[in-house]
């Protein structure tokens, strides 16, 4: 079974599992009476966040290894763990909205996950531009393994700005969406998606792994150590 | 007891635009590495 | 001393691969000039980049006696800064290649005489005729005495007179028995630089198809031994 | 370690030499800045706006325009003199030649910002007197650390097309925590606050600046080595 067959499998069972989700969270967890049923849109933003910022930590740490190990697997992966981090993004960036407008009554709020989330799109742009500008291989590895380790640094920085600037706008949070102190039933579909999610992560990359290994291939740029 | 914010409408939009965009990179994968 | 063991160096990866240096192997001593001639593409430049550390070669190793700070390396880039006088060139490429400061000053006055340019010294690069810059790129080649001297094809573009008196430098300043300096000039025309050689090697896709000492042989026999040796040389 | 810093000083001093001589680029950074300000004193209405709320984000990002072109010539000088191959040819280690392009950025964006700030308090009427010292401090904390992550990214894509417009994206998300703490101490000392309120945001400068600085010091090497 190739690399690609596998990926297709998991991200299918990882779609099978967000339907899961997705009839749990409508129909079985309980209304949020505070906030109403938009409140339920918390159980895909805050696991797509997560995950948009894991991939970003992840791209990183392949970088890092990269820069020592000058192995092209590396490279590989950080670009499947940035393309797909991009993808998560955008489901925060777009979910955050249509959550935020019900609850705090406007589009967007420099609430701290859409604000850092925001940013680490920026760098996502950023670092697969770079992928895209630089023809040779290595040296494209190399760079975009520089880039990756300035963003995992970053995330942290980003994390610290956003917290002392939001200690100055509080925003009135009536459930604290951060913290997962749901009660039971909630919190079970809390982690139920956040395992699909986890899944979808996992099969989108292999499969966009196994996408620039066939593409390295066939232009026989990469040489082949899988 | 308060009565419950009716925003559904709003849960509905999220969870479809997460459902859509989803889909289109799961089918866009598919299909790129489908190519031989 | 200037010595390279089994350099092997790629372009690219997988079949896309252009191979620039396939196990390279020489040994020079103060006072060798070594000219090696082959078709553009040959890895030529290649070869000198890695020698000079510009290029970390995928495999072999260099060693060069006194590390980087006894390599000068004459390519098609002069490396001066137009806005800057040859002087100020001299002095700011002295200091990175750690001249004492008491040193720097008479160290570029003694160049810039040997060349023959100390009315020149206090103009602004961009302010000379091309013959004088490629001087002016070798006074700063030279500033810091290197016991090893690389020159990436030196002649292009230059006129025969140009050409004729950069031999003659080069003659000189090779110097003789041990306190000589090593010299390595890769060029694609056979009759240019051939008498300063005291050795010659032909390289043919990343490999010294010959590599011999001069042994008084002429333009001509080296040229007729090039074209065997390229010819014969099918292998490849 | 004094060969290192006499060496980045060589750097340093001729890159300086060279601009002050040249004097193109100083002298359009200056003008940008002062019609940047200037553009923003047509572009607000005092009576709407209090101009102290606003000064601070119009002297940063007035500031961070200022950096951006100093950061694009960076390595121009070398591309245009063909000199980077002898940089790297010479015995100046990556980390001096990263240390000599840092100063050398960080003067030319201080000599932008002393005229910079004088027109600001010029057009902008704001009491900088009793909190010159801290404000020029905060200047120079806040600019050290997106200048240095600035050269790291020059140095990353002169080798790629449209290197302007990339150095601008890539940096973009780096400028964001320097900027968030810039722009509030600077609020907070022109509204006369004192400057215990603001030590979180100092904190996050100063962290910014020594992770930064030590990272760009150490990956410099992987942006310039073929």
């Amino acid at each position: 079974m190739s690399l690609a067959h596998k990926g297709r499998w998991i991200t299918l069972v990882g779609l099978v599992c967000l339907a899961g989700v997705y009839v749990r969270a409508l129909a079985f967890t309980p209304v949020e009476r505070l906030q109403g049923p938009a409140q339920k849109i918390f159980y895909l933003h805050v696991p797509a966040a997560l995950w948009t910022e894991a991939a970003m930590i992840l791209v990183g740490l392949a970088g890092i290894f990269y820069l020592f190990l000058k192995d092209p697997r590396l490279d590989r992966f950080a670009a499947a763990s940035a393309e797909v981090g991009t993808v998560f993004a955008t489901i925060v960036l777009t979910t955050g909205p249509i959550w935020g407008k019900p609850i705090w009554g406007t589009w967007w709020t420099w609430d701290a996950r859409l604000t850092s989330t925001l940013f680490l799109f920026f760098l996502y742009v950023g670092y697969l531009l770079v992928r895209g500008a630089v023809r040779d291989p290595r040296l494209r590895a190399r760079y975009a393994a520089v880039l990756g380790i300035c963003g995992l640094c970053l995330v942290p920085f980003i994390h610290l700005s956003v917290f002392l600037f939001r200690t100055l706008h509080p925003q009135p949070i009536i459930v604290k969406p951060s913290a997962p102190s749901l009660p039971g039933s909630m919190l079970a579909t809390w982690l139920f998606s956040l395992a699909a999610f986890t899944l979808l992560y996992v099969g989108f990359v292999t499969q966009r792994y196994a996408l620039s290994l066939a593409r390295d291939a066939q232009q026989g740029e990469h040489a082949d150590h899988a | 007891m308060p009565d419950v914010p009716q925003n559904a409408g709003y849960m509905v939009a999220a969870y479809i635009v997460t459902a859509v965009i989803l889909l289109i990179y799961a089918i866009s994968l598919h299909r790129r590495t489908a190519k031989p | 001393m200037l010595s390279a063991e089994g350099l092997r160096h790629v372009f690219g990866e997988g079949r896309g691969q252009v191979v620039a240096l396939d196990g390279v192997s020489f040994t020079l001593t103060s006072g060798q000039t070594l000219a090696i001639f082959g078709p553009n593409g040959a890895g030529k430049t290649t070869l000198l980049k890695v020698l000079a550390g510009l290029i970390r070669p995928r495999a072999g190793s260099v060693r060069v006696a006194g590390g980087r700070r006894a390599i000068g390396w004459i390519g098609h880039q002069s490396h001066l800064y137009e806005h800057l006088t040859v002087r100020e060139n001299l002095l700011f490429w002295a200091t990175l290649y750690g001249v004492p400061a008491a040193r720097r000053a008479p160290r570029a006055a003694e160049v810039l005489g040997r060349l023959g340019m100390g009315d020149r010294a206090d103009q602004p690069v961009w302010s000379l005729s091309r013959g004088l810059a490629q001087r002016a790129a070798i006074a700063k080649a030279l500033i810091h005495d290197p016991s090893v001297l690389l020159l990436d094809e030196p002649f292009t573009g230059l006129d025969l007179a140009a050409a004729a008196e950069l031999r003659a430098l080069l003659g000189e300043l090779r110097g003789g028995g041990a306190a000589g300096r090593v010299l390595v000039l890769a060029t694609h025309n056979v009759d240019e630089g051939v008498e300063l050689a005291t050795d010659v090697a032909f390289q043919r896709r990343g490999r010294f198809v010959h590599f011999a000492p001069r042994a008084g042989r002429g333009p001509a026999e080296i040229a007729e031994a090039y074209r065997r040796a390229v010819a014969g040389g099918t292998d490849g | 370690m004094g060969d290192l810093l006499a060496q980045a000083w060589a750097v340093a001093r001729k890159d300086l030499v060279l601009e002050f001589r040249t004097r193109t680029a100083l002298v359009s950074a200056v003008v940008f800045t002062a019609l940047v300000l200037t553009v923003f004193n047509f572009g607000r209405d005092p009576t709407a706006v209090p101009t102290v709320d606003l000064a601070p984000t119009i002297l940063w990002v007035t500031f961070t325009f200022a950096a951006m072109l100093a950061l694009n010539r960076a390595f121009q000088l070398e591309l245009e003199n063909q000199a980077l191959e002898g940089l790297l040819v010479s015995p100046l280690s990556r980390t001096g030649l990263y240390w000599g392009k840092l100063v050398a950025n960080l003067v030319f964006v201080a000599v932008v910002e002393a005229v910079g700030l004088p027109l600001f308090v010029l057009f902008f009427d704001v009491p900088v007197g009793r909190v010159l010292v801290p404000l020029v401090g905060v200047i120079a904390l806040a600019t050290l650390g997106f200048v240095a992550v600035g050269t790291l990214f020059s140095a990353l894509v002169i080798r790629t097309r449209f290197a302007e417009l990339l150095l601008v994206v890539i940096l973009l998300p780096f400028l964001v925590p320097p900027l968030i703490g810039a722009v509030q101490v600077t609020a907070r000392l022109l509204g006369g606050r004192p400057l215990s309120e603001s030590v979180g945001y100092l904190k996050l400068l100063a962290a910014y600046d020594i992770v930064f600085v030590s990272l760009a010091s150490f990956l410099f090497r992987f942006t310039v080595d073929e």
